[in-house]
């Protein structure tokens, strides 16, 4: 079977990649990219061959889905892992969006880390997180998949970390690490509730025994919300949402893969291939669901007031992912990976963008520090107005038709409240999306001088990706999200989720344009479009020709005013201080507790042990002193000896 | 045979009488030899004692032990001590204290001692006690080269012993100060 | 008298003449220290074979009051080892000294007479008289070095002490004697087992000559607290004879012990088994507890032996409490006690061939890089001393404690006390090591030229170290034999 | 002749003793060929433990190559060695770590390399003796043997306070060995009391376990016997709160006296705890079980939030050992076929990447004579290669899944999860500390700017020589194959898993209720 | 009545009182040998009482006294010459003195 070869290799190129640039790459020097870029190249297309055939279902598909078994892995009696792959439609989406941003990703750092010292080394990193990250899409056990998810926290880690001179490059990529950990662990405790229940770890075996009904040792809400866990780490979703706006420390097109694309929605892969649980556990849907959007909000409320051009699109990214958790709480699966395709599209767009307007402004990355770019670096500006448009919910792109779904579905699935917050929210996405563009791009320019002149566009290694990616961003709502909750998406993942679907007895009304549908369209669109305005009119916003003197004195009003507005303002700025409550319970109590245990480990544990010999060595310095060079005194003390001894011996005898 | 048994108005035994003497005379002179300051005169005391000490002998009817209680200890040995007496006397010594700081807690100790000695053999059923009988020399001598002849022997070999070391201990070294 | 008699005793009277032999050889040849070494070390070869060949079977002689069994043969080819190895080891220090071989090791072999007489002794008297004819020679010993203040103190410090102790054993004696009427070891036995049985009371009396000699039999063990002499002692005598005086009357004392309170108060075991119980863990405490704040080697490994004496009282309680196990460890022990420790004093008394090296532990600071051998030598004494396996040591000690553990209850609870020592004991004697191999030396000195008589004396002592750990057979086919002569169920 | 008559267990245990011989012959200047002597004698013992590997049967409880022969027949004390799975898979490990240790002592012991080497191939028989021993007695020797080498590798050759660490290293163990010694002694008595006063077979593991297996020994014979071997098992592993000499003992040892303390003395416990505590008292470990499995939860958590504080390398790498040998207490007490299956395969895992993290400090301490993580930083410019080679080990550490530290680990919280989900949990959150203690010191030493301190150091500060790029590539190709597949270790010792188990009745598991 | 075997030992009992006292409580080293030697004495005087008043030990004590003697003469030899000796290194016969070696 050629796919037994096909599936395998899609992650195991990458891995060669790996192998080999990590080996040779560093007297490749300047031509490391080949290798890799090579290895990915090759991996997309196999990706797509296997895609291809998963979604139409052909030759081996036909049955949902392909599994290839590798070896036997952990052979611990009746806990037996075998490392294998599967490939259904799920996966299948994943795969496009990973090795398609992933490709593009890889062509687009040829020319953004050009001129960096490691460069074969950001290559070999690259790699290897596209291995871990295909496998955490292809991996058909629990613990594989877990395997891929602490991998891709490595390769997270190491990129992040890249460049490891900066200090604050090397907290992010520990703190990265960290936190995700904090949700591994429930990750891992999900895995062996599920093994203590069902005595498997094979995802879809699994999933069959705990859903039959069977009594099961740990209870499938108490599984959801391990699982789940896990997937907030990963996910960066509140209140483990710390460590991705850090993130940003790590080279653009690492922000873009990684932290926009990929990585960041396992947790929304991972809740989505354990529809079935979820599904049989609603108040961990609602959880999921208040999760998410609590999320988006809070995200979406912090990326209003950076200046740092990354961070908004990394609070952007929390606020998205936010979204499509509350899209699997309400139960509306597809529209999530819907959400994800389209995001990972757009937002790796974004980022890509970004990564081009500072390499244009010499690593600048302070929004107050641009302004008026877009005649110097047109391409990037066209193209990251197509993804701001995207992501800001403007029909048709892609961002409006799976936002749309997302908060229509919520609506129709009674989650008000999500639907209430989703709204809001959507507006709030416009509006920043708008203010970066608007402080990027247009008004007068706040460029250093001194780089003013040699602001230029980004090589063809860079623009090429940003226009390719701008395609998709365009037309991947029309191709397979339309016509809505019917497109081509729905019936591919429809054999995913079609059975959990049923069990939460949601059997959803056709679109109907013309009725609720239709009238939350119209609104979801309106606020959007108001935002959008509002932004215009605050930051000077051009567009479609029309131009306005910005009024930036609106916003700073904001920041001088007192009250609510100065509160919200000063929240915003900091993040709702997260990092400083982390800094407090981690850093200062923790680290506090961890010096007393110190403490008591020298004092008390140690303390006790050294003190036994000093006690011992004490009474041999007291008794020594009985001998005290006098035989008189000895003499006395064979005599007393003596007087005990008749005195014992008079007991004894005597008893 | 002249002398009755008892004094004859207190009608006290003689032998009696001798043995409150003697005993007397051993603890008094054996209390000066623990006690006395000069350390002649103890050694002069310790002689009187084992003179009081030989003639119990003779009360318990062993006059050979007696015999040589005189000819051992006051002939030989306590000669000896005061011979070394006289070597060992400083001029400044006298001057000295004679006991020990710990002299208090010895004398409890001896008269604690003393005590529970006492209590002991009272409270002991020492069986078959009969009347005194004096063992004649020769049956003394019998038992000594039949039953004991190899304590005997061995007590040669230990004074031999005693001898070899004592005198290469004592002797005066080439060079060393004259005592 | 007759000529069995003889027979019976003839390795007592070769012993006896060797020592005069030595003393003739230093007459004619005097100052020649060769040839007396080569008479003493013959005499003691001819000894041994006598014993060897006295002890094939089993005999008693003068009616009863010496005994020639296993115990016998196995503690006399012991001490006459123990001596042997002495004379080996005491040339290279007595020498530079200006001290003569020849008295000493007449005196010596006296000394062996001594503890020969006590290891065929089965008459109360001759038990006595062999102890003074082995203490006595002690004493000089100690004293040896005359001219050497440390040495005169410490004889006349173990004079003192040790006549007042054999005093008060011989006052213990007379009462025992008293009240059983006999001094023949078996006849004190019947008496006593009458009075154990209930046939006979048990009387004030004999508790008294218990504790009197018990007193005195605990301090020529140097068991606390009447071990006060031991370390002065061991510290002030000549470096080999405290080698000597480690092993030789402390091994003696206990066969002492063996015939006096194995065989003659055996009836009695339950009434001492308290009383050895109470001596086994103070001795072995005490003596730990002190040692680990010793500076000066010698004066370490004396309390090192006082805690030994207290591990193998651990064996005698494990026999009153009913173990003949406890026995056979005592005399495993006694054994393997003696080689391991006189090659540690041999290796210190090879130190001291310099004079004026002093025996502290500063003086072994850079050993194991100037010495190699002796380091190595003196490592392997005292990992056997700690109770290391494989070494003699330690399997000594697995055997009394395995003995405590069999007989149980309170006597079980030695066997932890004995352990938890053993532990604190590893403390000074890795201390020498560390000395040895991790310190560096303030002056750095020569190597010294030691002997041929010394090396081979080292090598025997740690072949036997060795051996007795790591092929104990023999060993302990020999002492079970030997306990079985004597104990009593 | 079939291979399992050929004495080869006895010829690995005794190959480095010949060595040892052999190299005290050797004059004390030819330090090179000392050092070769050492290598070859340790590669050949090497060799024959591959051999044995290759040649075991797995899967099989019992045990093979066994070798009889009396030894004291009067308390029927025999010389019986021989290898199940278990002692086998740490047969291999002790003699790879110790070639691997020798290898990277070649430069820096410069002084004494005559007695190093004797005391390193001593060590090595008596650690290969602890796995072999199939009779109490001999166990017993060649657990003490251990202790003298060791004793002065960190006492000779140690860091400044090495004398204090030694001698508490020494100590401490031995209160624990020596009422171990009791308790052996006690055990062989009770069995030769069942037996009717015969000694034979009162010391053999085999008949000892097949009485215990008919209830031969007493509860309360049980409790006090458990009690001394835990003593002595536990100090040795150590676990909380018997832990304190590691890393002392880890702070003053030569690098090699690290590696091999962390990675092979450290297991001598936990084997004593598989190997003899449990099969022999079976009743008594369950009684114990609840309070060992606390002590070890204690341990895991505890030893990684210590190890976050730690100023020193050594010190730190040491308290995470803590943590990590917790895991395999862990996996022992819980009673679970995949614990244990876990905690065996925690033991090769830690021994390796342990190992390896202590030459990895070796290596900066060599150059900078330095092990304060404070004075270190940005080493990733100057030394690419150590860094990454630290990186790997550190990740390895972590528990990264792909490298051979998780499966291990998570084997024993799947096992502990079903017995305990409480303490699964509480076990799991380790995940987060190890990360935390790991990665921070991480990035001090080797992120942000290159220290003044390591500036003064100068050109002394060069990357992994190729002597010591090839101690690591052996441990690295190891902890990324057993990662990929742990099968191999796991078939291996899953007899022994069984027949351990299957003395101690785990269908009666633990009752932890109390705390559930 | 006052002749009986327990006076004897009563006797000896007091005397080796007085001998301990004098042990213990001089300083002077020919005192305590003196003191040792008073004890000895008391032991011989219970081994004579014994004898004379015991019918089978009646030969014994007279045996077992005269042995005794002689282990005192040998005792008193070596001890005579260690004080000798020792008198040579320190000039002085007070034991208390002898305090070189302690603890």
């Amino acid at each position: 079977m050629i796919f037994d070869v096909l599936i395998p290799l899609i992650a195991a190129l990458p891995l060669a990649g790996f192998a080999l640039t990590a080996v040779v790459g560093r007297r490749l020097d300047k031509e490391a990219h080949w290798l890799p870029v090579g290895m990915v190249l090759a991996s997309w297309v196999l990706s797509m061959i296997v895609a291809f055939s998963a979604l139409t279902a052909s030759g081996p598909f036909a049955d949902g889905g392909y599994g290839v078994k590798l070896w036997d892995w952990i052979p611990a009696g009746t806990f037996n892992v075998q490392a294998g792959l599967f490939v259904d439609n799920l996966t299948a989406c994943l795969l496009i969006v990973v090795t398609t941003v992933g490709l593009l990703v890889h062509v687009y750092s040829i020319g953004y880390m050009a001129h960096d010292a490691g460069y074969w080394r950001f290559f070999a990193y690259l790699n290897l997180f596209m291995v871990s990250m295909l496998i955490l899409v292809l991996g058909d056990s629990f613990l594989t998949v877990f395997v891929a998810w602490e991998l891709v926290g490595l390769s997270s880690y190491l990129l992040i970390g890249f460049w490891y001179r900066k200090r604050s490059a090397a907290l992010a990529a520990k703190k990265a690490f960290i936190v995700n950990r904090v949700g591994d662990v429930g990750f891992a405790l999900g895995i062996m509730a599920i093994f203590a229940s069902t005595g498997t770890l094979d995802i879809r075996a699994s999933i069959e025994h705990l859903i039959s009904g069977a009594p099961l040792a740990v209870p499938l809400p108490v599984i959801a919300l391990l699982v789940f866990t896990g997937a907030v780490g990963k996910s960066a979703q509140f209140p483990l949402h710390v460590w991705l706006p850090d993130a940003m420390e790590g080279p653009t097109p690492v922000s873009a893969l990684i932290h926009a694309a990929t990585m960041v929605n396992a947790g929304v892969y991972l809740v989505a291939r354990a529809n079935p649980i979820f599904g049989r556990a609603p108040e961990v849907m609602v959880v999921v669901a208040a999760i998410g959007i609590f999320t988006a909000i809070l995200a979406a409320s912090i990326a209003f007031t950076q200046t740092d051009i990354k961070r908004v699109l990394a609070y952007s990214t929390l606020s998205q992912l936010g979204y499509m958790f509350a899209a699997l709480g309400v139960g509306a699966w597809t529209a999530a990976i819907f959400h994800l395709m389209a995001h990972g599209f757009f937002k790796g767009l974004l980022f890509l963008d970004s990564g081009s307007v500072i390499h244009a402004v010499h690593d600048e990355q302070d929004m107050r520090r641009m302004g008026g770019l877009w005649r110097r670096i047109p391409i990037t500006y066209w193209t990251m107005l197509i993804g701001a448009v995207a992501i800001s919910g403007i029909p048709p792109l892609a961002g409006f038709f799976s936002k749309d779904e997302i908060l229509g579905e919520a609506f129709k699935n009674g989650f008000l409240w999500v639907w209430a917050i989703g709204f809001v929210v959507a507006g709030m996405t416009a509006f920043y999306m708008f203010r970066l563009m608007g402080l990027t791009f247009w008004g007068e320019s706040r460029v250093d001088p001194e780089v003013e002149p040699k602001i230029h566009e980004s090589p063809p290694a860079m623009s090429i990706p940003l226009v390719l990616l701008a395609i998709p961003s365009v037309l991947l709502g029309l191709a397979i999200g339309f016509p809505p909750e019917d497109g081509l998406l729905h019936r591919w993942l429809a054999p995913v989720f079609e059975e959990t679907e049923q069990a939460m007895g949601r059997h959803a009304a056709a679109y109907q344009f013309f009725g609720i549908d239709g009238v939350l369209f119209i609104a979801t669109v309106g606020i959007a479009a108001i935002a959008i305005v509002v932004a215009w009119r605050i930051f000077g916003v051009e567009l479609l020709g029309l131009r306005l003197r910005p009024r930036r004195e609106l916003a700073t009003d904001a920041t001088t005013a007192n009250g609510l507005t100065r509160f919200l303002y000063r929240a915003s700025l900091n993040k709702w201080w997260f990092d400083d409550l982390n800094d407090l319970l981690f850093i200062r109590i923790g680290g506090r507790v961890a010096m007393f245990l110190w403490w008591f480990d020298r004092t008390i544990v140690d303390g006790a042990v050294n003190g036994i010999g000093a006690l011992t060595g004490d009474a041999g310095r007291g008794l020594r002193r009985i001998q005290t060079g006098r035989v008189q005194n000895y003499a006395l003390g064979i005599a007393l000896g003596l007087l005990v001894m008749a005195g014992s011996y008079l007991l004894i005898v005597g008893r | 045979m002249g002398i009755p048994d008892t004094i004859p108005i207190l009608g006290i035994r003689w032998e009696d009488v001798l043995f409150v003497i003697l005993a007397a005379t051993m603890l008094g002179t054996g209390l000066l030899v623990v006690t006395m300051r000069d350390i002649i005169r103890c050694g002069l005391a310790m002689i009187a004692c084992f003179g009081a000490l030989s003639g119990l002998y003779v009360l318990a009817g062993a006059p050979l032990v007696a015999a040589a209680e005189v000819l051992v200890y006051i002939g030989a040995i306590s000669v000896l001590i005061l011979f070394a007496i006289m070597l060992t006397q400083t001029k400044s010594a006298p001057a000295r204290l004679v006991f020990q700081t710990q002299a208090v807690p010895a004398a409890i100790a001896a008269v604690v001692l003393a005590i529970v000695i006492a209590l002991t053999v009272s409270a002991t059923d020492w069986g078959a006690v009969g009347q005194r009988i004096a063992a004649g020399s020769e049956e003394i001598a019998r038992t000594l080269f039949s039953g004991y002849l190899l304590p005997f022997e061995v007590v040669s070999v230990l004074l031999l012993a005693a001898v070899v070391g004592g005198v290469f201990l004592a002797k005066q070294e080439r060079g060393e100060p004259r005592l | 008298m007759s000529w069995s008699d003889v027979a019976t005793i003839a390795p007592l009277v070769v012993a006896v003449l060797a020592a005069v032999a030595v003393l003739l050889v230093d007459i004619v040849l005097p100052g020649r220290p060769r040839p007396a070494i080569a008479t003493a070390l013959i005499g003691l070869a001819v000894v041994a074979i006598v014993v060897l060949l006295t002890g094939r079977s089993d005999s008693q002689a003068f009616g009863g009051s010496y005994t020639v069994d296993a115990l016998t043969t196995f503690l006399d080819v012991l001490f006459v080892a123990i001596i042997a190895l002495t004379v080996l080891f005491a040339p290279d220090y007595l020498e530079p000294r200006g001290l003569p071989i020849a008295e000493f090791s007449s005196v010596l072999i006296f000394a062996l007479a001594g503890i020969m007489l006590i290891s065929a002794a089965t008459d109360l008297l001759l038990l006595f008289l062999g102890l003074e004819l082995m203490v006595l020679p002690g004493y000089l010993l100690v004293g040896f070095a005359k001219r050497d203040p440390y040495s005169t103190e410490g004889a006349i410090k173990y004079f003192l002490l040790g006549s007042f102790s054999s005093a008060i054993f011989l006052f213990g004696l007379a009462f025992v004697w008293g009240l059983t009427g006999t001094t023949r070891a078996d006849g004190v036995a019947d008496a006593l087992g009458q009075m154990a049985s209930g046939a006979r009371p048990v009387s004030a009396g004999i508790a008294m000559g218990l504790a009197f000699m018990t007193t005195g039999v605990a301090f020529k063990i140097a068991a606390v607290p009447f071990h006060y002499w031991t370390p002065d002692a061991y510290q002030g005598s000549p470096t080999p004879v405290t080698g000597y005086l480690s092993v030789g009357p402390k091994v003696g004392a206990f066969a002492l012990i063996l015939r006096l309170f194995v065989e003659a108060l055996g009836p009695l075991r339950a009434d001492w088994l308290g009383v050895i119980f109470v001596l086994a863990a103070i001795t072995m405490t005490l003596g730990n507890l002190v040692a680990l704040t010793q500076s000066n080697v010698k004066r370490m490994l004396a309390y090192s032996s006082i805690a030994h004496t207290g591990y193998m009282l651990v064996g005698l309680a494990a026999y009153a409490a009913g173990r003949i196990e406890g026995l056979e460890g005592l005399l495993y022990y006694g054994a393997a006690y003696a080689f391991m420790n006189l090659g540690a004093f041999a290796v210190v008394a090879a130190l001291q061939k310099r004079q004026g090296v002093t025996s502290s532990l500063d003086t072994f600071a850079g050993l194991g890089r100037r010495e190699p051998i002796l380091g190595i030598l003196m490592v392997l004494f005292l990992l056997s001393l700690t109770g290391i396996p494989p070494l003699a040591g330690f399997f000594a000690k697995a055997y009394v404690i395995l003995a405590a553990v069999q007989a149980g209850g309170t006597v079980g609870l030695l066997a932890v006390i004995a352990m938890l020592n053993a532990a604190a004991a590893a403390f000074y004697y890795l201390r020498v090591i560390v000395y040895m191999y991790m310190r560096e030396p303030a002056t750095e000195q020569p190597a010294l030229e030691h002997g041929r008589l010394l090396w081979s004396g080292l090598a025997a002592a740690s072949v036997l170290t060795i051996a007795f750990g790591l092929l104990p057979g023999p060993l302990l086919d020999t002492v079970r034999a030997a306990a079985r002569a004597i104990a009593v169920f | 002749m079939a291979i399992t008559d050929l004495p080869l267990v006895s010829a690995i245990t005794f190959v480095p003793l010949v060595g040892a011989i052999l190299i005290a012959f050797i004059p004390r200047d030819s330090v090179g060929a000392i050092r070769i002597a050492a290598l070859v004698t340790a590669l050949v013992a090497w060799v024959l433990s591959l051999f044995m590997l290759l040649g075991f049967l797995p899967g099989r409880p019992g045990f093979e190559f066994v070798e009889v022969a009396p030894w004291i027949p009067t308390f029927g004390i025999e010389y019986k060695v021989g290898v199940d799975g278990l002692s086998a898979v740490l047969v291999v490990l002790t003699t790879t770590l110790t070639w691997i240790s020798i290898l990277a002592s070649f430069s820096p012991i410069q002084t004494r390399v005559k007695e190093y080497m004797v005391s390193f191939l001593i060590l090595e028989v008596g650690m290969i003796g602890v796995f072999v021993a199939l009779d109490l007695f001999l166990f017993y020797v060649f657990w003490e043997i251990v202790l003298v080498p060791m004793y002065l590798i960190i006492g000779i050759w140690g860091g400044p306070n090495r004398i204090y660490a030694t001698i508490k290293f020494v100590l401490y163990t031995l209160v624990g060995s020596l009422l171990m010694l009791v308790a052996i002694l006690a055990t062989a008595f009770a069995y030769q009391s069942g037996h009717g006063g015969d000694w034979t077979g009162a010391f053999d593991f085999e008949s000892l376990r097949a009485f215990a297996a008919t209830s031969g020994f007493a509860d309360t014979f049980q409790l006090f016997a458990f009690g001394a071997f835990f003593l002595a098992f536990a100090i040795k592993v150590p676990m909380f709160p018997f832990h304190t000499w590691l890393p002392d003992a880890h702070v003053e040892a030569p690098t090699a006296g690290s590696v091999l303390l962390a990675a092979i003395l450290l297991k001598l416990g936990a084997y004593g705890f598989i190997r003899f505590a449990v099969p022999l008292y079976p009743s008594a470990a369950h009684t114990w079980a609840p309070l060992i499995i606390v002590l070890s939860l204690i341990a895991i958590v505890y030893g990684a939030i210590v190890a976050l504080v730690q100023p020193d390398l050594k010190k730190l790498v040491a308290y995470s050992s803590v943590s990590h040998m917790g895991f395999v207490t862990l996996g022992i007490f819980v009673f679970q076929p995949q614990a244990l299956q876990g905690a065996i395969l925690q033991m090769v895992n830690h021994g390796l990447i342990t190992g390896a993290l202590f030459l990895l400090v070796g290596v900066i301490y060599e150059r900078t004579h330095d092990r304060t993580i404070a004075k270190l930083g940005g080493l990733s410019a100057p030394t690419p290669v150590y860094a990454a080679a630290f990186g790997f080990f550190v990740f390895a550490s972590i528990g990264l899944p792909g490298l051979s530290g998780f499966v291990g680990e998570f084997l024993t919280l799947v096992g502990t999860f079903q017995v305990s989900p409480w303490a699964a949990a509480f076990a799991t959150s380790v995940m987060i500390w190890a990360a935390g203690y790991l990665l921070w010191m991480y990035q001090r030493m080797f992120f942000g700017e290159v220290t003044d301190f390591l500036h003064s150091v100068g050109h002394h500060l060069v990357d992994l020589r190729p002597i010591e790029v090839l101690t690591l590539v052996p441990l690295g190709t190891l902890v990324v194959v057993l990662g990929v597949f742990p099968g191999l270790v796991l078939t291996v010792v899953s007899g022994t898993v069984s027949s351990v188990l299957a003395s101690v009745d785990s269908a009666s598991a633990v009752n932890l209720a109390f705390w559930q | 009545m006052t002749n009986s075997l327990d006076a004897y030992l009563i006797l000896a009992g007091l005397l080796f009182a007085i001998g301990t006292f004098g042990f213990l409580a001089r300083r002077n080293a020919i005192s305590m040998l003196m003191s040792i030697e008073l004890m000895l004495n008391a032991v011989n005087l219970s081994i004579v009482a014994f004898g004379a008043f015991i019918e089978p030990l009646r030969s014994q004590g007279a045996v077992i006294a005269l042995i005794v003697m002689a282990v005192a003469a040998a005792e008193a030899t070596v001890g005579l010459s260690i004080v000798i000796a020792i008198y040579r290194n320190k000039r002085t016969p007070l034991v208390d003195e002898y305090d070189a070696m302690r603890q």
